[in-house]
């Protein structure tokens, strides 16, 4: 991941008062969020995949996911992130996430059980193992969900492309 | 009175952020602040669910340890109401930053002002 | 109630009318984030650690960091006052609403009671007896997000999913770029 | 008393409705559209007569379409009081049609196909609303009768006719309001809505109160078109409309349809019986006598000509209404006699009010005098209605009034009767200055009026006429473009008549005859209905509706 | 087939995930997407219909687990109404919405989201997962509203959203109420823990009025209708359509569930403030809405306004809780709904072809474009209430069941609703066939199929690049109007259908 500079205004972002005070690479940053971001990154596959037996579960697990990747945009720079993670795969990665889920309910249906009746899925400890793909599908969702959000807010509106507006 | 009041601090803490929320949405003249009024309202009512749940000496619902435990069922409920808070939230603020570059204030008085004129 | 939570308390109550009343967005934002944060603390006091975890990662995380992205997009209108003007008709509801709450207050179970509807409900005790077995999940919130309350969480998902194709929607960007 | 199942009423209701989209279709060819009225026209007509014979005989054609709503079936019936309306209904609109072809083209109005089709539309509601066999079904027509005569009366598209439309729309949906509630009512009170000779079982034994206040909306409800004072003052307004529309809409399918639902309400809903005992007719009966003396009183201050016959309208009906509000067998009858008997007599005094507005662009009182010479047929025939109005005998009017004089002695009503007399006296009060005008004055200066003839007859537009033959005698054109220029379509507006009338030959050098052949047609109806009332088949059909609903044969 | 209640809930969204997917590649592409899900959503959700109108109603209980512990869903007449109307009005729209736009695919998959949280609102049987789908509902709503071009529609989206969010969180405050007394979710259960807790309670209380208010605010209700205007009049046409005839209908059925099912008939009868209360607001709004309505000179504002009102009607039929109104107050939405939804198409397609919004806009309409007014004039005068049209029938059920239950107040409004509701329609008529086209006016097509490529200087459409009328949106405006007409004559029978519903809505 480079960080390359950020010449072009749209990929422009900074606490305060926007391009007043743009964004400037700080090697500092760069170098505690490459240390740091690995664990976090580590810790939400950990809440995520352990929301079964303990506190945590997808959700919280694909928040903290999210926010490793945040991290990296706000140090790296928003656009480089953005390359760097496509758009085809964050949007591949999302529906993979919800079809996981719905795939389930629906492999109970098809095994002749109710939707999300998961111990009618004819797999040992079904119900378990039916709960953690679940769990790990909303992660994936979140995650994404979390990164896009960020990405989308950081761009604005389709408008501000071709205008720049300020005060 | 006063028994009752301590027994239910927890409850009566989640109607003052209940009010201090509403305050906020209605009454903030600043959009972003009126979308935090929001967050504010609703982890009130997220308050109030979950202290009906808590049961004093009761430990979190992780069946690998010991009885007895507080319900799940709140959790459950807050947890997802949580999640709908973010998204709602998200939402908004697309929507701020867009009305912001439409018409360049945050002022909710200023911006029904404009958009009524077209 | 013990002194820690009483503590908690009043930091929630304060940091949330902080955040009401501060003037300059940024600073509300901060105490906004300083309020998920007391929030999450209450959880975890309330024995609820799932809703904690959450509560730190969204509302002291995400939630944070969109509001701050937000003003980073639009404005953060100066100001020499520190404090907002109350606005009295937002008074006046917020304490109509509050004084209609507060009415019920003496029906409401005392917090921390064991024999409260919740705590003695045929669901909940359904729940805790039955989920390790039905479900094979010791943790019973996650067993009944799952499994028995899994269209809810379905619902969840959609709702994330439908914030984040409706943000693009709003911002008419295309996808995910 | 047999029922037949047969599609022929509901046949006699659609068939206009089916012709609505040739009409619309065929709107760039006034002749092939034309056409399609006519024969929807004789269609119709040959189907209610073909219903004749058997509801003489006693039977009634029932066409049941299914369940409607709770209570009530979609199911037509053609029964003797129903065929009684289709029949006047259904035959004057043929008169009706030809006159319109005149009327239209003689003025060369715009929207015509519009016109057209809206026509239709009305007299099929119309002889819905004649053979609903219940409330539910009688209001879905009486509304739809509504909606289809809105565009007429807004036809002229000036502000003077959309604020009539409005005021139409505005009382005849609240009208309509009061016939919903009281059919509401009478649902609640009974479980059904549907018409019963001799009246509903139900609601001789329910609550007073609430029976009362039925009848009191339902005869609300349909005393509006009924033209009811005080909910009568849309009908003047609406005679903003063309002359043919106010001629069988507002004398007979529109203002009949309200008269009769209040038939039906008195015989079929509550039973001459019930609304006795409830004590509704007499309020009933004095509404309608107060409205017979003030309607006449305002129709002689009316200058206008369709404004008289307008308030004339007002005054007739409520002989009707009277009449059956009286609840005296014999005064039923006349009461229901009344109703083709006033349908011939004012769709004449209108068709001739019309052909005088196409012919010479007269519509004020004042301008007429010696406009008999210009158009002798014409005037006769409305020297005839207009005595038949007044009672006079030999002419229809007289027949019904009769029989309506003497019901009401005969209970004992004499304070109507005298109504009655006083009203008949203002008839005359109303309509023989008319006539006298028309024939025994002449005005001062004799100066022709211009009349270019179209293809069909008629005129074909005042402007255009002058613009397009300019070698017509200057001083008509002049005073044509003066005329047209300003008040194409004005009803109102007054004539400096300096000029003196032509004569014109009685054989219908005074006008086409697609309007003098519906004047005439009319006139001549009103005197056999008044000569031979006995061979015209209204009074057999009526006392059969009176003996049906009564039990007395008068 | 017995998993039709879930299936119908997950399908929009698997049409939402392939609309997206196949966005990477082909830009257009979410139209079909939408178009062959929903054509599915209608076969499955007649299906389904076939299974709630015949019978005693059921219910299908999502992942087998036992009932009050998991989610119930709820298969009776009410709900399979609701179902196959939402299933065929997001059809109808979608037809005119292919040229109409907006065409992106993220904005059809948020169309298929909204299917879902309607359908699942429909559906569901328990208190909670109702919060769920409403906000998938409104969440997804906002987004389309704020999918028109321009600022207004995101001030009008924003403010949706808002006063929404409020009002559902309002309701999920009443929910934790009742959650609180009882310790339960599940409505049925709901039901009879909170007999069992005995209506005095003021936590019971409590939780119908906070559910009643926050669902008055997704109806919109005078006086918390106050997005609704915007909402309806700044998003684009087909949004608006969709949005006019199912969220506010769908809300008024989660009303007409929670209230019946959970709170049932005797807890009106027991709480001195319940009935008046739904019944004040219901001739509060009906009286009021009609005279802004009246006030308003834009098109979709007045509709709007319009909407207000006539979901008086529901509320009033809601409050007076016997079968008579329970069945007029069902066919009332639907037909309202048909009639509404059509109403907003046809006023898109006026401001399409002629490009006009307000009310002054609509002289001549008649001659210009025949099609476009002859079906509004249909649609109006269908809710004014004129026979045959459906508008009658929901009237008259209405004003039968108020007098069955004495109320006379309401009726007598109801009643002169119509003439209320005349007030602000008769202009249009009026402006539409008996004035001329203002001088120099756009003469719309001739023949409103032919798309002429007017000029689309509306300011709510998504695509205004080559926004003519085509074949779709006149055709699903003629639907709308035949419909209007000839739903009445399934009425009978949708009555028997409906009645063991009806039964056990009010034991």
């Amino acid at each position: 991941m480079s960080s390359s500079s950020t010449a072009d205004g749209d990929d422009e972002f900074s606490l305060g008062n926007g391009p007043d005070r743009p964004y400037v690479e700080s090697p500092i940053i760069m170098a505690t969020v490459r240390i740091v971001a690995p664990f976090v990154f580590t810790l939400g596959a950990f809440v995520m995949f352990h929301g079964a037996d303990s506190a945590g579960g997808g959700f919280q697990g694909g928040v903290i996911v999210g926010t490793a990747i945040l991290m990296i945009a706000i140090a790296f720079g928003v656009g480089p992130t953005r390359d760097w993670l496509s758009a085809s795969m964050l949007t591949a990665l999302v529906v993979l996430g919800l079809a996981l889920f719905m795939g389930i309910g629906l492999a109970a249906v098809a095994s002749g059980g109710a939707f999300l009746e998961y111990t009618a899925i004819p797999v040992a400890h079904s119900s378990k193992y039916g709960i953690e793909l679940v769990e790990v599908g909303i992660g994936i969702i979140v995650s994404v969900t979390v990164v896009g959000l960020f990405f989308a807010l950081a761009a604005g509106h389709s408008n501000e492309d071709d205008e720049e507006v300020e005060q | 009175m006063i028994d009752v009041l301590v027994d239910r601090a927890y409850f009566v803490v989640a109607f003052l952020l209940l009010g201090i929320g509403a305050h906020m949405v209605i009454g903030d003249r600043n959009l972003v602040k009126k979308v935090i009024g929001l967050n504010v309202f609703q982890s009130g009512i997220f308050l109030f669910l979950i202290a009906s749940a808590y049961v004093t000496g009761a430990s979190a619902p992780l069946l690998s340890e010991p009885g007895p435990y507080v319900s799940p069922l709140p959790h459950v409920l807050i947890l997802t109401a949580i999640v709908v808070g973010v998204s709602l939230t998200a939402v908004a603020l697309g929507l701020i930053v867009r009305i912001y570059g439409e018409y360049g204030t945050l002022r909710a008085d200023l911006v029904s002002e404009v958009s009524d004129g077209e | 109630m013990t002194p820690v939570e009483w503590a908690v308390l009043a930091f929630v109550l304060g940091s949330a009318l902080a955040t009401a009343l501060l003037r300059d967005v940024l600073a509300s934002i901060i105490a906004f984030a300083a309020y998920s944060l007391g929030i999450a603390v209450v959880w975890l006091l309330l024995r609820a650690p799932d809703v904690g975890l959450t509560e730190a990662a969204v509302g002291a995380g995400v939630t944070t960091v969109l509001f701050l992205l937000t003003i980073a997009k639009t404005v953060r209108p100066a100001s020499d006052d520190l404090f907002v003007d109350v606005d009295l008709t937002a008074a006046g509801v917020s304490a109509l609403l509050v004084a209609a709450l507060a009415t019920t207050l003496s029906a409401l179970p005392p917090v921390g009671s064991s024999s409260t509807p919740v705590a003695t409900s045929r669901v909940t005790n359904y729940y805790l007896e039955n989920a390790y077995t039905e479900t094979e999940v010791e943790n019973a919130v996650t067993a009944v997000l799952a499994a028995y309350r899994g269209f809810d969480t379905l619902g969840e998902a959609v709702v994330v999913f439908a914030a984040l194709i409706g943000l693009l929607v709003v911002l008419d960007r295309g996808v995910l770029a | 008393m047999t029922d037949i199942t047969s599609l022929r009423p509901l046949a006699a209701v659609l068939v206009s409705a089916v012709a609505i989209a040739p009409i619309l279709l065929s709107g760039s060819r006034p002749n092939v559209r034309e056409s399609w009225t006519a024969v929807a026209a004789l269609a119709k007509f040959g189907i209610v007569v073909s219903m004749v014979p058997g509801v003489l005989a006693g039977d009634t054609y029932v066409t049941d379409l299914g369940s409607f709503l709770p209570g009530a079936r979609f199911a037509l019936e053609a029964d003797a009081l129903g065929v009684l309306f289709a029949l006047l209904a259904s035959f004057l609109w043929i008169v009706t049609s030809s006159y319109s072809i005149g009327y239209m083209r003689g003025l060369d109005e715009h929207g015509q196909t519009r016109y057209f089709a809206a026509f239709a539309a009305s007299v099929s509601a119309a002889v819905g609303v004649a053979f609903a066999s219940n409330l539910l079904v009688i209001f879905v027509f009486y509304e739809l009768l509504t909606v289809a005569t809105y565009p007429l009366v807004a036809h002229d598209e000036t502000d003077e006719a959309r604020s009539a439309a409005r005021k139409y729309l505005a009382y005849t949906f609240g009208g309509g309001v009061a016939v919903l509630a009281g059919t509401a009512l009478v649902y609640w009170l009974t479980g059904t809505v549907a018409f019963t000779p001799g009246g509903i079982e139900g609601l001789a034994s329910a609550d007073p109160m609430f029976a009362r206040l039925a009848f009191a909306l339902l005869a609300s409800g349909f005393g509006v078109k009924a033209a009811l004072m005080p909910l009568h003052s849309w009908l003047p307004d609406a005679m903003v409309a063309p002359t043919p529309v106010s001629a069988l809409l507002h004398a007979v399918a529109v203002v009949k349809s309200g008269v009769f639902g209040i038939a039906r309400v008195v015989l079929d809903v509550f039973g001459p019986e019930t609304v006795g005992n409830l004590g509704m007719g007499l309020p009933l009966a004095a509404v309608a006598a107060f409205t017979l003396v003030v309607a006449s009183v305002i129709a002689l201050r009316q200058d206008n000509l369709k404004r008289r016959l307008a308030f004339s309208t007002v005054s007739q009906l409520s002989y009707i209404v009277l009449g059956l509000a009286v609840l005296a067998p014999t005064s039923l009858v006349g009461g229901l006699l009344h109703i083709p008997a006033h349908g011939f007599m004012k769709i004449t005094l209108f068709f001739a009010a019309g052909a005088l507005h196409v012919e010479t662009h007269t519509d004020d009182i004042s301008d007429m005098a010696g406009i008999g010479r210009r158009m002798p047929l014409t005037m006769a025939a409305f020297a005839v209605a207009a005595a038949g109005m007044a009672g006079i005998p030999l002419v229809a009017g007289f027949v019904s009034k009769y029989f309506l004089l003497i019901g009401s002695i005969s209970a004992g009503q004499t304070l109507f009767a005298v109504a009655l007399l006083v009203s008949g006296v203002l008839n005359i009060g109303y309509f023989w200055p008319v006539v006298y005008t028309a024939f025994f004055e002449s005005p001062e200066e004799t100066d022709e009026k211009p009349l270019i003839s179209g293809p069909l007859g008629g005129r074909l537009s005042w402007g255009r006429a002058a613009v397009a033959d300019p070698a017509a005698d200057d001083h008509a054109g002049a005073d044509a473009v003066a005329d047209g220029g300003g008040d194409a379509y004005g009803h109102e507006g007054g004539h400096d008549h300096a000029a003196g009338w032509e004569r014109r030959k009685w054989t219908g050098g005074e006008s086409t005859w697609f309007m003098i052949a519906p004047i005439l047609v009319t006139a001549l109806g009103s005197i056999v209905l008044g000569i031979v009332p006995d061979g015209a088949v209204f009074l057999r059909i009526v006392r059969l509706i009176v003996a049906g609903a009564t039990g007395v044969h008068v | 087939m017995s998993d039709l209640p879930a299936l119908l809930v997950v399908l929009p969204i698997l049409g939402a995930l392939v609309s997206l997917l196949a966005g990477i590649r082909l830009d257009r592409s979410g139209w079909y997407v939408a178009a062959a899900t929903l054509s599915v959503q209608v076969a499955g959700a007649v299906a389904f219909a076939a299974d709630g109108l015949s019978g005693a109603p059921g219910s299908y209980a999502v992942g087998d687990f036992t009932i009050p512990y998991g989610i119930e869903l709820l298969v009776d007449g009410l709900s399979a109404t609701m179902v196959v109307l939402v299933a065929v009005v997001a059809l109808g729209v979608l037809a005119y919405a292919r040229h109409a736009g907006p065409r992106s695919n993220r904005f059809y998959s948020t169309y298929l989201l909204l299917v879902t949280g309607l359908t699942g609102m429909s559906v569901t049987g328990d208190a909670f997962n109702m919060y769920v789908f409403l906000e998938i509902t409104g969440l997804t709503a906002y987004a389309l509203v704020a999918s028109g071009e321009g600022g207004r529609s995101a001030v009008a989206g924003l403010k949706y959203l808002l006063v929404g969010t409020f009002g559902a969180s309002l309701y999920l405050l009443g929910v934790g109420y009742a959650y609180i007394a009882t310790g339960t979710l599940n409505m049925a259960d709901l039901s009879a823990e909170l007999a069992a807790v005995g209506y005095a309670s003021p936590l019971v209380r409590a939780s119908f009025a906070f559910v009643v208010v926050g669902l008055f605010v997704k109806v919109a209700m005078f006086p918390l209708h106050t997005w609704q205007p915007e909402a309806y009049a700044g998003s684009p046409d087909s949004v608006s359509a969709l949005i006019a005839s199912l969220v506010s209908t769908v809300s008024a059925y989660a009303l007409v569930r929670i209230v019946l099912t959970v709170f049932t008939p005797e807890f009106l009868e027991a709480v001195p403030f319940a009935r008046p209360l739904l019944a004040a607001t219901a001739a509060i709004s009906i009286v009021v809405g009609s005279g802004l309505a009246v006030a308003q000179t834009e098109i979709k504002r007045m509709l709007a306004y319009s909407s207000v009102s006539q979901f008086g009607l529901v509320v009033a039929a809601l409050s007076v809780t016997n079968a008579t109104a329970l069945v007029g107050l069902a066919i009332h939405l639907v037909g309202h709904a048909v009639m509404k939804g059509g109403l907003f198409l046809a006023a898109g397609l006026v401001a399409t072809g002629v490009g006009g919004r307000s009310v002054s806009d609509y002289d001549g309409l008649g001659s210009r474009m025949p099609a476009a007014a002859a079906a509004f004039g249909v649609l109006t005068l269908g809710m004014v209430g004129v026979p045959p049209a459906i508008g009658f029938f929901g009237k008259w059920y209405i004003v039968v069941g108020t007098l069955e239950a004495g109320a006379w107040g309401l009726a007598v409004v109801i009643l002169l609703s119509t003439l209320l509701t005349l007030a602000y329609f008769a202009r249009l008529l009026e402006r539409m066939f008996f004035r001329e086209a203002p001088a120099g006016a756009e003469t719309g097509p001739a023949d409103a199929a032919v798309a002429d490529g007017g000029e689309g200087h509306d300011v709510g459409s998504g695509s205004s690049a080559d926004s003519g009328v085509s074949l779709g949106m006149v055709a699903a405006v003629l639907a709308a109007a035949l419909l209007a007409v000839g739903l009445g004559a399934a009425v009978p029978a949708y009555e028997s259908a409906l009645a063991p519903t009806v039964e056990v809505l009010l034991s």
